[in-house]
C-alpha cells in the first residue's frame, strides 16, 4: 500500500489524520500470539493476570490462531528445531505484524551460548522491541510493549517507501 | 401465476433430479438427487393445494419431510457403513452383495 | 383514515430495519468491551481502560486495527465459499433478530408496528429457521479453509448445533403450548398481569424447567463457553475460524455476539415477559428500555458463566445434549400438556 | 409490466432450475450440497408466494437445518476419499441417462399441458398458517401422523442399530 500526496499540503493533512486513526487503532488493539517456550513464559503468564493486567493496553486477547494476532512475544530460548517452526508461524501472521523478543535468551542466546540454541531470534525474524533480563519481570515486559505502542503510534502505514524517503531527504 | 407454471417447474426439477440419480456416480450426490426429487413432487403438492384452496396438500408435504428424513438418516448411516467397509463411496465400486 | 401511501410504509420499514441493524452493531461492540471488563474484574484484574474513559473507545480501535488488516485467502482455500461463509454467519445472525419484539405493538407509524420489523405467522419458527441457516456460515467456514483444525471444528460445531436444536425447540414448545399461538407478540401480551397481585406473570415462573433447558441450549447454541468445544484453543487452534484473520474473523465475532443478542432476546421474550415492565402501559416509549434491561442481565449472565465455568469435555457435551436436555425437554412438554388439557385457563390455545 | 408476484416467481424458479443443475454437476460433494442449499431456500421462497408459509418455515428447519447438515456431516467425515472415480463401468451412462430424463421431463409436460386445471380457487385468509394446517393435520391426519410417528421412531433405531454393530467389530474409526 503506498499513497503519493504529491507535495499537496491538504492531501498531506488529511492522510496524516488518517495515519494518526489507524495508528492509534493498531496501538491500542494489539492482541498477542501465544508463543511461550520457557521460563519467560511464566513472567508472559504473570503480565496478563491480576497483578500487572495488560488487559489495561487492550492486549488480552490472546489468540491461539497466528492467523488473529499481532504481535509474537517470543518467550524464551529458541532452538535450533523450533527455529523453522517460529519462522513458519510468524510468516502466517498478516501483516501488519510485531515481534517482541522477551528475556536474553531470544534477545541474543543469554546463557545459553552453545550449538543447540539460536543465539537471538533477531536471526530469523524482524525483531522491534528487545526486553532485557533473566527472565524478565512483568513489569519490564510491560514497559517493552509501551516502547511497542510508542513505535506503532510513529508508523506511516499509508505511504510508500519512496515517498517516506523523499519527506525524509526534503 | 398459474399453476401450469409451477408444475412445468417442478417437471424440470424432478427431471434433473432423475438425471442426477442416473448419471452421477458418487452416492452422497445421488443422495441429494433424490431429495430434489422428492422437494419437486412437494412443490407441485403446494401448487395443487393452493389451486383448490385446500391445506390438504401441504399436510401432504409435511409427511413427505418426515419421510425424507427417516430415510435420510437410515440411508447415511448405510453409505458411512459402506464407506467404512470399501473405502470408497462410488456405486459402480459397490457392485458385490457382500462386505 | 384511508390507507397510507405504500413509500411511506416501505420507508418506514426500512428505517426500522436500519436503526435495528445499527444498534445491534453497536451492542455487538460494547459487549465486546463489557466481557473485557466484567472478565477483568471476575478476575481481579482491571480491564481496558487506557482508551477513552474507561476504555469505552476499545471496540473502536479493535475495529480499525482489523478493518485495516491484511486480507488473505489460505492456499488451496475453496474462495467462493471462504468468502462467503462470514457473511453467511453475519446476515443470518442479523435476520434472526427481524421477528423479536422490542416494544408495544400500539406504538405505530402509518399502520406499521415500530417496536418489531416483521411480525409471521410462524413468529418463533422463523427464529429457528435462520438459526438452522447459521450453522452453513461456520460449516462452510470450516470447510473451505483447507485446515484440518477447521474441519475439526466445523464437524464439532455442525453436530453441537443439530444436538442442542432439538432441545431448545422442545423447550420452546412449552411456551407456545401455554400461549397457543407462535407469534411472539401474542406471547408477550400473554404474559401481562400478575400472580397473586405481586409476582409478574411471566412464563419462567410457570416454566422454570423449560427456561433453564432453553437457558443451556442457547448457551449450546451460540457457542459459548462452556460449550465453546468448536473453538476451542487448547485442541483446535481456533476451531472453524482458525484461518481466518480481518474483517472476515470480525464478520465470525460479530455474528457469534449477535447471536447471543438474539438468543438473550428469545428467551427474554419468551419467558421473562418481552417489554412488559412497570410504567409501560402508560408510556410505551419505556417498553424497549425494559427490553433493553432485561437483555442486559442475560448478557451479564452468559459472560458470568464463562468467567466461572470451565469447558465441558466433548462426549460430556453430546450427553449433556441427548441424555439430559432431550428427556428433561420431552417431560416439560408431557407435563404442560396435561395441564393445558386439564386446565384450558392456563393456556390460551383455541 | 410483470407484476411482483411474477418477478418473484421467475427469479425463485430460475434460482431453483440453476442451482439444481450445478448440483448435479459439480465434481465435489461439498459445492453440490451448498448448490442444493440455494435450491432448497428459493423453494421455500416459492412456497410462501403460494401461501403455504408454515410449510416453507418447516422446508428451512427440517431440509436445511436438518436433513442438508447431517449430509455435509457425513461429506466431511469422509472428506477426501467422497469423490468418483474416473472411470465410469457402465457404458454410455451419461448419454442414455440425459437422453431417459429428458423423455420424463418431455412426458411430464405433455401430461400438464395436456390437463385442464380449471381456475384457481381463491384460498382462505388463513391459508397455510400454522393454524390452518395443524387443524387439517390433526382433523383429517390423525392416523398418518401416528404412523409417521412409528416411521420416525423406526428410522431413529435402524440408525442406531446400523451405527452400533460397526462399533463391535472394529473400534478403531469411532469419533
Amino acid at each position: 500500500m503506498g499513497m503519493n500526496t504529491n507535495g499537496n499540503p491538504v492531501l498531506t493533512t488529511t492522510v496524516e489524520a488518517f495515519e494518526k486513526l489507524i495508528n492509534w487503532g493498531r496501538a491500542n488493539a494489539v492482541w498477542p500470539f501465544q508463543f511461550g517456550l520457557a521460563c519467560c513464559a511464566i513472567e508472559m503468564m504473570a503480565t496478563a493476570s491480576a497483578r500487572f493486567d495488560l488487559a489495561r493496553f487492550g492486549a488480552e486477547m490472546m489468540r491461539a490462531s497466528p492467523r488473529q494476532s499481532d504481535l509474537m512475544i517470543v518467550a524464551g530460548r529458541v532452538s535450533q528445531k523450533m527455529g523453522p517452526v517460529l519462522r513458519y508461524l510468524y510468516d502466517q501472521m498478516l501483516e501488519p505484524k510485531w515481534v517482541i523478543a522477551m528475556g536474553d535468551c531470544s534477545s541474543c542466546g543469554g546463557v545459553y551460548n552453545n550449538y543447540a540454541v539460536i543465539q537471538g531470534v533477531d536471526k530469523i525474524v524482524p525483531v522491534d522491541v528487545y526486553v532485557a533480563g533473566c527472565p524478565p519481570s512483568p513489569d519490564n515486559l510491560l514497559y517493552g510493549f509501551m516502547k511497542l505502542q510508542e513505535k506503532i503510534a510513529k508508523d506511516h502505514p499509508l505511504r510508500s517507501q519512496k515517498v517516506l524517503k523523499e519527506l525524509k531527504t526534503l | 401465476m398459474p399453476i401450469e407454471n409451477y408444475l412445468i417447474l417442478s417437471g424440470i426439477l424432478f427431471s434433473i433430479g432423475a438425471l442426477g440419480v442416473l448419471m452421477r456416480r458418487n452416492a452422497l450426490i445421488i443422495f441429494m438427487s433424490i431429495e430434489l426429487m422428492l422437494n419437486a413432487v412437494n412443490l407441485s403438492f403446494i401448487g395443487f393445494a393452493r389451486q383448490l384452496g385446500d391445506p390438504t396438500g401441504q399436510v401432504i408435504v409435511f409427511f413427505v419431510l418426515v419421510v425424507a428424513a427417516a430415510e435420510v438418516v437410515v440411508g447415511l448411516a448405510i453409505i458411512v457403513n459402506i464407506f467404512r467397509a470399501k473405502d470408497t463411496v462410488d456405486i459402480d465400486d459397490i457392485d458385490v452383495l457382500r462386505g | 383514515m384511508g390507507s397510507p401511501p405504500i413509500l411511506a410504509v416501505l420507508a418506514v420499514i426500512v428505517a426500522k430495519a436500519l436503526v435495528v441493524i445499527v444498534v445491534l452493531l453497536t451492542a455487538f461492540a460494547y459487549m465486546t468491551w463489557l466481557e473485557r471488563r466484567l472478565i477483568s474484574r471476575f478476575q481481579v484484574r482491571i480491564g481496558p481502560n487506557r482508551v477513552g474513559p474507561f476504555g469505552l473507545m476499545q471496540p473502536l480501535a479493535d475495529g480499525i486495527k482489523l478493518f485495516f488488516k491484511e486480507d488473505f485467502v489460505p492456499a488451496g482455500a475453496d474462495k467462493v465459499l471462504y468468502y462467503l461463509a462470514p457473511g453467511l454467519a453475519m446476515v443470518t445472525a442479523f435476520t434472526a433478530f427481524a421477528v423479536i419484539p422490542f416494544g408495544p405493538p400500539d406504538v405505530q407509524l402509518f399502520g406499521v408496528p415500530l417496536f418489531q420489523i416483521s411480525n409471521p405467522n410462524a413468529g418463533i419458527l422463523f427464529v429457528l429457521a435462520v438459526t438452522s441457516i447459521g450453522i452453513y456460515g461456520i460449516i462452510l467456514g470450516g470447510w473451505s479453509s483447507n485446515s484440518k483444525y477447521s474441519l475439526l471444528g466445523a464437524l464439532r460445531s455442525s453436530a453441537q448445533l443439530i444436538s442442542y436444536e432439538l432441545g431448545v425447540g422442545l423447550a420452546i414448545v412449552g411456551v407456545v403450548l401455554l400461549a397457543g399461538t407462535l407469534q411472539l407478540p401474542e406471547i408477550v401480551k400473554e404474559q401481562s398481569g400478575f400472580f397473586f397481585g405481586f409476582l409478574p406473570r411471566w412464563n419462567i415462573f410457570v416454566q422454570p424447567l423449560g427456561f433453564l433447558l432453553l437457558l443451556i441450549g442457547a448457551t449450546a447454541e451460540t457457542n459459548r463457553p462452556p460449550f465453546d468445544l468448536p473453538e476451542s484453543e487448547q485442541e483446535l487452534v481456533a476451531g472453524f475460524h482458525t484461518e481466518y484473520g480481518g474483517m472476515k474473523f470480525a464478520a465470525f465475532f460479530v455474528a457469534e455476539y449477535v447471536n447471543v443478542i438474539t438468543a438473550s432476546g428469545v428467551a427474554t421474550t419468551l419467558f421473562l415477559g418481552g417489554w412488559q415492565g412497570p410504567f409501560v402501559d402508560q408510556f410505551p416509549i419505556l417498553g424497549p428500555l425494559w427490553f433493553v434491561v432485561k437483555i442486559f442481565a442475560f448478557a451479564f449472565f452468559f459472560i458470568w458463566i464463562r468467567a466461572t465455568l470451565p469447558r465441558i469435555r466433548y462426549d460430556q457435551l453430546m450427553d449433556v445434549g441427548w441424555k439430559l436436555l432431550v428427556p428433561l425437554a420431552l417431560l416439560n412438554l408431557a407435563i404442560t400438556s396435561v395441564i393445558v388439557l386439564i386446565w384450558p385457563s392456563l393456556g390460551g390455545g383455541s | 409490466m410483470p407484476t411482483l408476484n411474477q418477478i418473484i416467481f421467475w427469479f425463485f424458479a430460475f434460482t431453483a432450475v440453476a442451482s439444481g443443475i450445478v448440483m448435479i454437476t459439480r465434481q465435489k460433494p461439498m459445492q453440490s450440497a451448498i448448490a442444493f442449499l440455494v435450491t432448497l431456500l428459493s423453494l421455500a421462497g416459492l412456497y410462501l408466494l403460494l401461501d403455504a408459509q408454515f410449510v416453507a418455515i418447516l422446508q428451512i428447519i427440517i431440509y436445511a437445518g436438518a436433513i442438508l447438515v447431517l449430509i455435509l456431516f457425513v461429506i466431511m467425515l469422509l472428506h477426501s476419499h467422497s469423490g468418483e472415480g474416473s472411470t465410469s463401468k457402465v457404458p454410455l451412462q451419461r448419454p442414455v441417462a440425459i437422453l431417459l430424463s429428458l423423455i420424463l421431463f418431455g412426458g411430464s409436460i405433455y401430461l400438464f399441458a395436456s390437463t385442464d386445471f380449471g381456475v384457481a380457487s381463491t384460498p382462505p385468509s388463513d391459508m397455510g398458517t400454522a393454524q390452518n394446517v395443524g387443524h387439517t393435520l390433526f382433523d383429517k391426519f390423525i392416523l398418518p401422523f401416528e404412523v409417521a410417528s412409528i416411521l420416525l421412531l423406526t428410522g431413529l433405531i435402524g440408525a442406531v442399530v446400523l451405527a452400533k454393530r460397526e462399533r463391535e467389530d472394529s473400534s478403531n474409526d469411532a469419533h
